[in-house]
């Protein structure tokens, strides 16, 4: 049996990652996969604690996470092809019109 | 599989709510005139109000409660939602960007609202945030030719993302530790095992508490609200300063007053930094705005601060506080936004401090009505926004919080100074450009509302508190 | 309620006094602003039939009474037990008069002076009496606080817009000075509130007593407030840019009943509800007191600016004032209330004097004049009567005050007397080398052909002449005012425990 | 034993996957690591009894989203996107905040305790199979936040149309 | 209603209707309501006068003044010997002054104003002499001072009066000063400040000690002394003196009137008044006394090198002030007021005679002057009879008065007592010598000044000599009643004043009497004569004199430094402290600098924060994830 710990530590080192991936990256693009990485850390947990407290909540969550990140990544992308019509650009240090 | 319909009496609203936002997302395909649109949904959630009365109780095993506290707040949300649509009938149309989509998006964000209003599941709560989150950064995002609107709904959405894959972390623990995400289950589950001092959940709890931080723009969290205020569409931008706030807010008083009810000590000591912090910065930084919807921004910021001392208090009189304040401020900003929304013009922005450079000459009522919302939201009787100031005041040194309010005040005092330069700039220096405002009896009707409420709350707090005061009782 | 007396007159005077101007300036609302004979007129007519109305303070007063009168008592917030609550007593009635007269003569002060937004001018000035009307007669304290910083929003404009060249930073100095005081008496009221057992009621507050701790914290709060407002040395920069920036009338309400209110909340709430913590601090506060009278009459002898000059001189007599409060006997007390009064009356007048020549001339520069007693003889005779009654002039209503004052303070504490009388000596310097370089010597050319006062200059003047002839020869009915109230103040402080104590002593004892 | 080594293997290829993704500078190349990344947590939740929730991943993240991400990566020019920066320049301190992040987390993750295991057991699992279980609960129990979700959705469909429309003629 | 009430009011009556209406509607005319009222002041004080030698004294209050806690002051009257002499004084001098303005003001633009001010001055004097209680003394006091002023400036548009009044008015504030707080002790002392019970319990408190600022002091002796200061600054003593000779700007009815006759004595008057509180010091007895005779003195040596002829007299006058403070010094109050009285006459004479002079010849300069005796005979013969009765010749008014002191002072047997005798006997030597030196440059030898105005020179007319030629009788035979026993007199005036301010001890033989009156007449004499040789026979000998002894010459010419003295040690420090260090320090740098610079501070942290607003994702992302470890790593580890 493999302890509920071990899957504590993937998915905070998943979540970790995608962290990373958001503070260090300069596409958008690749931020927004970022925000996915992280989800996915979450859903690891979440899964987990399905499974070992024998509970159905953490996959109905997951269910749901997934349905959000869906339509976060669309609308994500959407504001992304709408910049880029005006901007020509994905990159995050371009994108600072506003500031102060 | 015996599937039984659950009780629907306490959702109603929310279900009249989607059926609205529903009816109007199919109408604007046939109906060409946006104003309908507008009126009707105004009107609709007038109507949604209506149906708060008599919706009360739990349902969906738990997952859903309708009580007086949230019904306070779907009161805030409707009105918040009414003003605002109100204030950008002639706006959007300026802004070419006169969609029926925007309408039903207001009103499904409102939707969001609502249901973390009344969520008693984290689960649910979720949801709710996210609809509301991702509704609004549409609207963010909607004059999509305008890269500052792109720009503020992409950062608006990067970093809500961001924060609520947090919150969802911090869910995710929480469900971990007491294998459930009911609310009061939560509750129940920590003091019967003693996690109060358990690290992990702590941490959960802080990643929760930021999740709601970023929503209430509470310091260090708040750095996305002055550039997606200053970018979004101002209507929206006075939507959003008072919604995803109040709803933050909600979400955070029934979170942590029933879920972490027995970890007061740690939340409080959590959210007394992001307090103060939240007062000084965004006060502070206001000074230097030169632009009226970030200078707004940082004030929104900044009364975040105060309205936290409602939660920090963590009783039912200092959540009253925090109801009463944000239904004030909800008239008061929205206010300050209707008359920003005013002097944009086809060809002006009408967002400078300088444009509003002698408005008291040029257009003396706007700039008198100006002046009322300024010294609201400086905390200066006899307007409302003092009244709000007092009641969270009055809680918090009854908690014994003193030392925290005479840092409140001083903050208020330092944020007068802002708030005096615009009526300073209206009253004091001589008009340079020939500034002309767009009115329409929507707007009219909107400034009407505000300024009237502003006054008389002031005047007679009692319409608000005791409300609040009613409201709380059951909670 | 065996505390008060409730109105027996006709009619609710007190509320009159406060709401008849808000409802003249809500009619100026609706006037159209081309009409500015009407605004003016209606303005006019609002303030003097206040006046008029308020004339019953004076005469049906009951003298003999320390009690509450004229009470208006109305259930207003029931949620934080908080009522609509007015009355006055000896404390408050001359200066409720002060203010409804004040308003008259800054209608007519500006009638030719104000030329731009006329309408929002007067509605201003009207707005500003009223809620200081309303300071002076509210017995809760919310409903004080309401109308204590309610006051600041109007007279903010009043500065800032009408005011000099330099007004914007005089207007946001001042507002920001009385707010920062302001909010921490916020924090004391809400204190006290709640530690009273959530009552607002400034009378049930007073039957109380409290620890010395308590005291002792709410004293420094409410003290911020009212010292900015007198103001006390070393918070009073704001008066000298306030007042020479505002114009004439704003100069005037601000000299003449604005600053009153600091003085007043020291009588109303410091010394009956902290009278521990008030008598431990009274060598602090004749030491800023004394500081107050000699630093800026010192000062002013070397202004160049007529308002400036006349500004640090409202430093110098309020100086008085707080030294003859804190005194705590019945000469201190009394002679500070009267010497409120006279200071209202007498700085007033000299700013309205000063009102009278810069309308003229539009400078405020002492240099500026000279020799204006042979074109203006008049006016250098009212101009007189107020020098004197400034530098305290027996026969004039500033030598009862200052007199009083003095002798109270000397009975206190010895030094502070003779120190505050050395004032004296610095006033008549100061006040008597403004005349000369104004209205002595050779004539400036400037000021050659300048016209001598016209009639209504002269009516708005008199009535504050005669004030200070009146209090000066015949203070009596003035004083009798007082006896009563301040007899039971006196009471109420001095039956309190401590006697002798030293700020050191009570700072460690709070400390611990 | 076998199950702690398959455990190691999926947790290993999953970091360094992840890693991957976030470093590559090709974008293309970070989906197509992504995907591979999709398909082994997927595999790990067919070892936690979430033989749907698997399929979902597969079928929505892989099938669905990361589509649609390549998809707006066609708009970049990614001959361009190869030659430049791919992290920003504050990237030592995100780096550095990340870690310090982590270890946060780890320290106080040590305090965790799970829950009581629930009545959700593998038996009930098996007896009824685990997407009918599991579809039981959600159309039930969680019948509100699905429709919540399917508001959603759709809010996201009517934002997209927004957002994405072709330009204004002005 | 007693009539007397009407005395201080008639004058002021007259003040009211000429201030009123002067400008517009009398005009020319205001002198008859000024002169009728003080005339009628007059009458009634002759009456009061006959009903107080009758034996009534009266004391009532008029109405309640002030009222406070236990302090209660009324307006009420004291009417008694002491009183009815003042009266007499100042209503009788002052209506010859008054009638006499008639004509030296004739013409004027500020007529009106003139009788105004000298109506309102007559109304605070008699209420400084008639008031029964302390706080009406100094209202009298303050009235007078101001009169004081207005009528020093009274010609404002000339600087030099604009600054000598202020000047006359400050420097009294000094001595006021000192003089309220005198009140306010007594008043804490006996707890109430009416004469007649303070007097009557000044016994009860006679060697009781006060804390006063930190130092242990008699109790009497420190209300003595601080009254004193009042004299001091009111009746011109050193070291507040440097008033009066600028006060000469002012028109020379007001010198010969306030300056002269009656304000400046009123410092006498008060002492007298209060011997009961003096008399219980020998400290402030002595005081009293050595200020007077070292003041008496001191104006005598700076009165012989002026040349100005209304600061002569001036000098003079607080040569005489000094004088009567040495007779109270000495316990010897009524010789003090009997000097007053006699004094009122000579030296309203001396000056009204000035005036008349200075009429003629329209300038103050007696080197400029001379010969004036030829134009001006009815002047020249007034002002010599003044001089002689200033100069104490025999038979004169002045010399019974001045005699009284000198034997008082040497009779009162105190080494004190001995030493301002010795003082003012100098004293003797210098007033008939400085009187004739004035009267010799003036009037005789040759006319020193332009034909031009030799060309105008002429008499004044009848309303001006009237008064001079009454004057003139008073100033000669003024002192008849109070001739002392010695020379046959029955020392009436003495005795009149007993009940009041009591009977000094004298001790000395009548040989000691007649010996100190033939030394002072003597020496007086000789002053003259001496006067005769250096500025009839010899004029060169004062030129000599001046450059042989320039250090002194230069120094009494300069009034001893004493204006510069307090120019540099009070006003320039005072007026640097002022702009130098609170003006432009405290206020400027420490106030205002944290008043303006903790905004300031908050705008520039303001600036410096918003920095941090970068517009960059990435960095906003790092601030939460910052906001994060910060809260985490405080609470959970």
């Amino acid at each position: 049996m493999v302890p509920l710990n071990w899957y504590i530590v993937l998915s905070t080192a998943v979540f970790t990652i995608g962290v990373i991936g958001f503070l260090m990256r300069r596409n958008v693009i690749i931020i927004l996969m970022s925000i996915e990485l992280m989800l996915n850390g979450v859903n690891i947990n979440l899964i987990a604690f399905s499974h070992y407290l024998q509970d159905p909540r953490g996959q109905i969550l997951t269910f749901f996470i997934i349905t959000v990140a869906a339509a976060e990544a669309a609308i994500g992308l959407a504001i992304i092809i709408a910049l880029f019509r005006n901007k020509a650009t994905a990159h995050v240090d371009d994108i600072h019109e506003m500031q102060g | 599989m015996n599937f039984q319909l659950p009780d629907i009496g306490p959702v109603i609203p929310e279900l009249v709510m989607t059926g609205l936002a529903l009816i109007l997302l199919t109408a604007e395909l046939f109906i060409k005139n946006k104003k309908v649109l507008a009126f009707a949904s105004s009107v609709g959630v007038g109507g949604v109000a209506f149906t708060l009365i008599g919706a009360s109780g739990t349902t969906f095993g738990g997952m859903f409660i309708s009580d007086g506290y949230s019904t306070f707040f779907k009161l805030i949300f409707f009105i918040n939602a009414i003003l605002s649509i109100l204030i950008s009938v002639k706006y959007i149309a300026i802004e070419k960007v006169n969609f029926g989509e925007y309408y039903s998006l207001i009103l499904f964000s409102t939707l969001g609202m609502m249901i973390m209003a009344s969520a008693a599941d984290l689960i649910v709560l979720y949801l709710g945030l996210e609809l509301m989150a991702l509704s609004t950064y549409i609207l963010a995002g909607f004059i999509r030719y305008d890269v500052r609107s792109n720009e503020a709904a992409l950062k608006y959405l990067l970093l809500g993302a961001f924060s609520s894959a947090f919150l969802l972390y911090g869910i995710s623990m929480v469900y971990g530790l007491t294998g459930t995400t009911d609310l009061k289950a939560i509750a129940q589950f920590i003091t019967t095992h003693g996690l109060t001092a358990n690290h992990s959940l702590l941490l959960s709890m802080l990643l929760i508490a930021i999740a709601f931080g970023f929503k209430i723009a509470a310091v260090p969290f708040h750095m996305w609200a002055p550039d997606v205020y200053e970018g979004a569409p101002t209507s929206i931008t006075a939507f959003m300063s008072v919604g995803p706030k109040a709803a933050g807010f909600a979400a955070l008083g029934r979170v942590f007053m029933i879920a972490f009810g027995s970890m007061q000590f740690e939340w409080t000591a959590i959210l007394i930094p992001l307090s103060i912090l939240s007062m000084a910065v965004g006060n502070i930084v206001a000074i230097a705005q030169t632009n009226i919807k970030r200078m707004l921004a940082y004030s929104s910021i900044a009364h975040a601060g105060y309205v936290l001392l409602g939660v920090i208090v963590a009783n039912n009189e200092g959540l009253a506080g925090m109801m009463t304040y944000l239904m004030i401020y909800a008239f008061m900003n929205i206010g300050a936004f209707a008359v920003v929304i005013m002097l944009r013009t086809e060809g002006f922005k009408g967002e400078d401090i300088k444009d509003y450079e002698g408005l008291a000459k040029t257009h003396p009522l706007l700039a008198a009505i100006m002046l009322i919302f300024m010294f609201s939201l400086a905390g200066i009787p006899p307007t409302a926004g003092f009244i709000g100031k007092l009641y969270v005041f009055m809680n918090a040194i009854d908690a014994g919080y003193t030392w925290l309010v005479i840092v409140a005040v001083i903050f208020s005092v330092i944020s007068a100074y802002f708030y005096l330069r615009i009526v300073m700039y209206m009253y004091m220096r001589e008009p340079k450009v020939e500034v002309s405002i767009s009115t329409s009896p929507s707007m009219n009707l909107a400034l009407i509302v505000t300024t009237v409420a502003v006054l008389a709350i002031g005047v007679f707090p009692s319409i608000v508190v005791d409300l609040a005061k009613a409201a709380i009782s059951g909670f | 309620m065996e505390q008060v007396i409730m109105n027996k007159l006709g009619y609710p005077i007190l509320s009159t006094l406060i709401f008849l101007p808000v409802v003249g300036a809500l009619l100026l609302i609706f006037i159209n602003r081309s009409r500015e004979l009407w605004i003016k007129w209606i303005a006019l007519i609002f303030s003097t039939a206040t006046f008029i109305l308020s004339l019953p303070l004076f005469t049906h007063f009951d003298k003999t009474t320390y009690k509450m009168q004229f009470v208006e008592r109305y259930e207003w917030i029931p949620a934080w037990n908080i009522n609509y609550y007015l009355g006055i007593d000896g404390i408050s009635v001359l200066l409720v008069l002060l203010t409804t007269l004040s308003s008259i003569l800054c209608i007519l002060i500006s009638w030719n002076a104000i030329k731009i937004k006329i309408k929002e001018f007067y509605i201003s000035i009207l707005l500003t009496c009223g809620a200081i009307g309303g300071v002076f007669c509210s017995l809760d304290f919310f409903l004080f606080y309401i109308f204590w910083e309610a006051m600041l929003i109007p007279m903010y404009l009043i500065i800032g817009v009408w005011g000099g060249p330099n007004r914007i930073y005089a207007t946001m100095k001042f507002i920001l000075y009385t707010l920062i005081g302001s909010v921490l008496m916020l924090v004391g009221i809400i204190y006290l509130y709640l530690y009273a057992g959530n009552t607002f009621d400034i009378l049930e507050l007073m039957q109380k007593s409290y620890p010395y701790q308590v005291q002792f914290w709410l004293f420094w709060a409410f003290f911020s407030a009212f010292a900015v407002k007198v103001p006390m040395f070393p918070v009073h920069t704001w008066l000298p840019d306030a007042h020479t920036e505002a114009p004439t009338a704003g100069s005037v309400i601000l000299a003449a009943i604005l600053i009153k209110m600091g003085a007043y909340g020291f009588l109303r709430f410091s010394l009956p509800l902290f009278p521990e913590a008030s008598k431990a601090m009274v060598p602090f506060i004749f030491v800023l007191s004394v500081i107050a009278i000699i630093y800026a009459g010192l000062v002013c002898l070397v202004q160049k600016d007529l308002k400036r000059l006349i500004a640090y001189s409202s430093v110098s007599h309020m100086g008085f004032v707080t030294l003859g409060i804190f005194a705590l006997n019945s000469q201190g007390v009394e002679g500070g209330i009267l010497q409120m009064i006279n200071h209202g009356v007498v700085t007033g007048a000299l700013f309205l004097c000063v009102g009278v020549i810069y309308e003229r001339t539009h400078s405020r520069q002492i240099a500026d004049y000279g020799g204006l007693a042979t074109p203006m003889p008049v006016y250098a005779t009212f101009f007189m009567v107020f020098t004197l009654a400034a530098v305290g002039f027996p026969g004039t209503n500033g030598f009862i005050g200052e007199f009083l004052i003095i002798l109270g303070g000397f009975t206190a504490n010895k030094w502070a007397g003779v120190l505050a009388a050395t004032g004296v000596i610095i006033g008549a310097a100061y006040m008597l080398w403004l005349y000369q370089k104004v209205f002595f010597m050779k004539v400036n050319p400037k000021v050659i052909n300048i016209p001598d006062m016209d009639a209504r200059e002269i009516i708005t003047l008199t009535p504050l002449v005669i004030l200070v002839l009146w209090i000066g020869i015949y203070p009596v009915p003035f004083l009798d005012f007082m006896h009563p109230t301040v007899q039971h103040l006196l009471e109420r402080v001095n039956a309190g425990g401590i006697q002798e104590t030293t700020i050191a002593k009570t700072i460690m004892e709070v400390v611990k | 034993m076998l199950q702690q080594l398959f455990f190691a293997y999926f947790a290993v290829t999953i970091i360094v996957f992840s890693i991957l993704v976030i470093t590559r500078r090709n974008p293309v190349h970070s989906v197509l690591w992504m995907l591979l990344l999709f398909f082994h947590i997927a595999s790990l939740y067919l070892f936690l009894n979430a033989e749907f929730i698997a399929a979902i991943q597969i079928i929505v993240y892989a099938g669905a989203i990361l589509v649609l991400y390549l998809f707006a990566i066609l708009f970049l020019n990614i001959k361009e996107e190869v030659k430049v920066n791919r992290f920003v320049g504050a990237w030592p301190t995100g780096f550095t905040f990340g870690i310090a992040l982590f270890i946060v987390f780890i320290l106080s993750l040590r305090s965790f305790i799970a829950a009581p295991p629930g009545n959700y057991s593998i038996e009930l699992i098996k007896a009824e199979t685990h997407t009918k279980a599991l579809a039981k609960v959600l159309y039930t129990d969680f019948l509100f936040p699905f429709e919540v979700a399917s508001v959603i959705l759709l809010v996201a469909i009517v934002g997209t149309i927004v957002l994405a429309k072709r330009r204004l003629k002005s | 209603m007693e009539l007397y009430v009407l005395i201080p009011f008639l004058p002021l009556a007259a003040f009211v209707i000429n201030i009123l209406f002067g400008k517009r509607y009398i005009k020319d005319q205001a002198h008859w309501f000024s002169c009728l009222a003080i005339i009628g002041s007059f009458v009634i004080s002759v009456i009061t006068l006959i009903d107080v030698i009758g034996g009534r004294v009266i004391d009532k209050d008029l109405y309640t003044w002030i009222i406070s806690g236990d302090f209660k002051v009324s307006v009420g009257f004291l009417v008694d010997q002491l009183t009815v002499v003042m009266l007499f004084v100042v209503t009788g001098v002052g209506s010859l002054i008054h009638i006499y303005s008639i004509g030296y003001m004739h013409g004027d633009k500020g007529y009106y104003r003139f009788f105004a001010y000298l109506s309102l001055f007559v109304f605070f004097m008699l209420l400084l002499v008639m008031g029964n209680n302390f706080l009406l003394l100094y209202v009298g006091w303050e009235g007078v001072g101001l009169c004081s002023y207005f009528l020093i400036g009274f010609w404002f548009e000339k600087r030099a009066a604009a600054d000598a009044g202020k000047k006359a008015f400050i420097v009294n504030r000094f001595g006021d000063f000192g003089f309220a707080l005198g009140i306010i002790m007594i008043f804490l002392t006996f707890g109430t400040i009416q004469y007649a019970p303070v007097f009557s319990q000044v016994k009860g408190v006679i060697g009781q000690t006060v804390n006063f600022l930190g130092f242990e002091v008699d109790l009497i002796t420190l209300i003595a002394l601080l009254l004193f200061c009042g004299a001091v600054g009111k009746s011109a003593q050193i070291p507040l003196h440097v008033w009066l000779p600028d006060a000469m700007e002012g028109p020379t009815p007001v010198s010969a009137l306030i300056h002269a006759a009656t304000m400046v004595t009123a410092g006498v008057f008060m002492v007298a008044r209060c011997n009961p509180i003096f008399n219980p010091s020998e400290v402030a007895m002595n005081v009293v006394a050595i200020t007077g005779a070292v003041t008496s003195l001191f104006a005598a040596t700076i009165a012989m090198t002026q040349n100005d002829i209304k600061r002569v007299i001036a000098y003079s006058t607080v040569s005489h002030l000094g004088m009567m403070f040495t007779a109270c010094g000495v316990g010897a109050y009524a010789a003090g007021i009997f000097h007053l009285y006699t004094h009122a006459f000579f030296k309203a004479l001396l000056f009204l005679a000035a005036g008349s002079v200075i009429h003629a010849v329209h300038h103050n300069d007696i080197q400029r002057m001379g010969g004036l005796r030829k134009y001006l005979p009815i002047t020249y013969a007034t002002m010599f009879i003044a001089a002689l009765s200033a100069g104490g010749v025999p038979g004169f008014a002045g010399f019974f008065s001045k005699d009284e002191i000198l034997w008082s002072t040497f009779a009162s047997g105190s080494p004190v007592g001995m030493l301002v005798w010795i003082l003012i006997t100098a004293v003797a030597f210098f007033t008939p010598f400085y009187s004739f030196r004035m009267i010799f440059l003036a009037f005789h030898g040759k006319f020193r000044g332009t034909h031009h105005e030799e060309h105008h020179l002429h008499e004044s007319p009848k309303v001006m000599t009237i008064p001079l030629m009454l004057l003139a009788a008073g100033a000669l035979g003024a002192g008849w009643i109070g001739i002392p026993a010695l020379l046959g007199g029955s020392a009436q005036f003495t005795h009149f004043l007993e009940p009041v301010v009591g009977h000094p001890e004298l001790h000395g033989t009548h040989a000691d009497e007649w010996g100190i009156m033939g030394l002072s007449t003597t020496i007086a004499v000789s002053g003259i004569i001496i006067a005769a040789i250096m500025y009839l026979i010899k004029t060169g000998v004062p030129l000599i004199l001046a450059r042989r002894f320039s250090f002194i010459y230069r120094t009494l010419f300069n009034k001893y430094y004493v204006d510069e003295l307090y120019h540099f040690i009070i006003i320039k420090p005072a007026l640097w402290i002022a702009y130098g260090f609170i003006e432009r320090f405290t206020d400027a740098k420490i106030i205002e600098g944290i008043v303006n610079g903790v905004p300031r501070t908050i705008g520039k942290f303001s600036e410096i924060l918003r920095k941090i607003q970068t517009g960059f994702v990435y960095h906003y992302a790092i601030i939460m994830a910052a906001g994060i470890l910060f809260i985490a790593a405080l609470f959970l580890l």
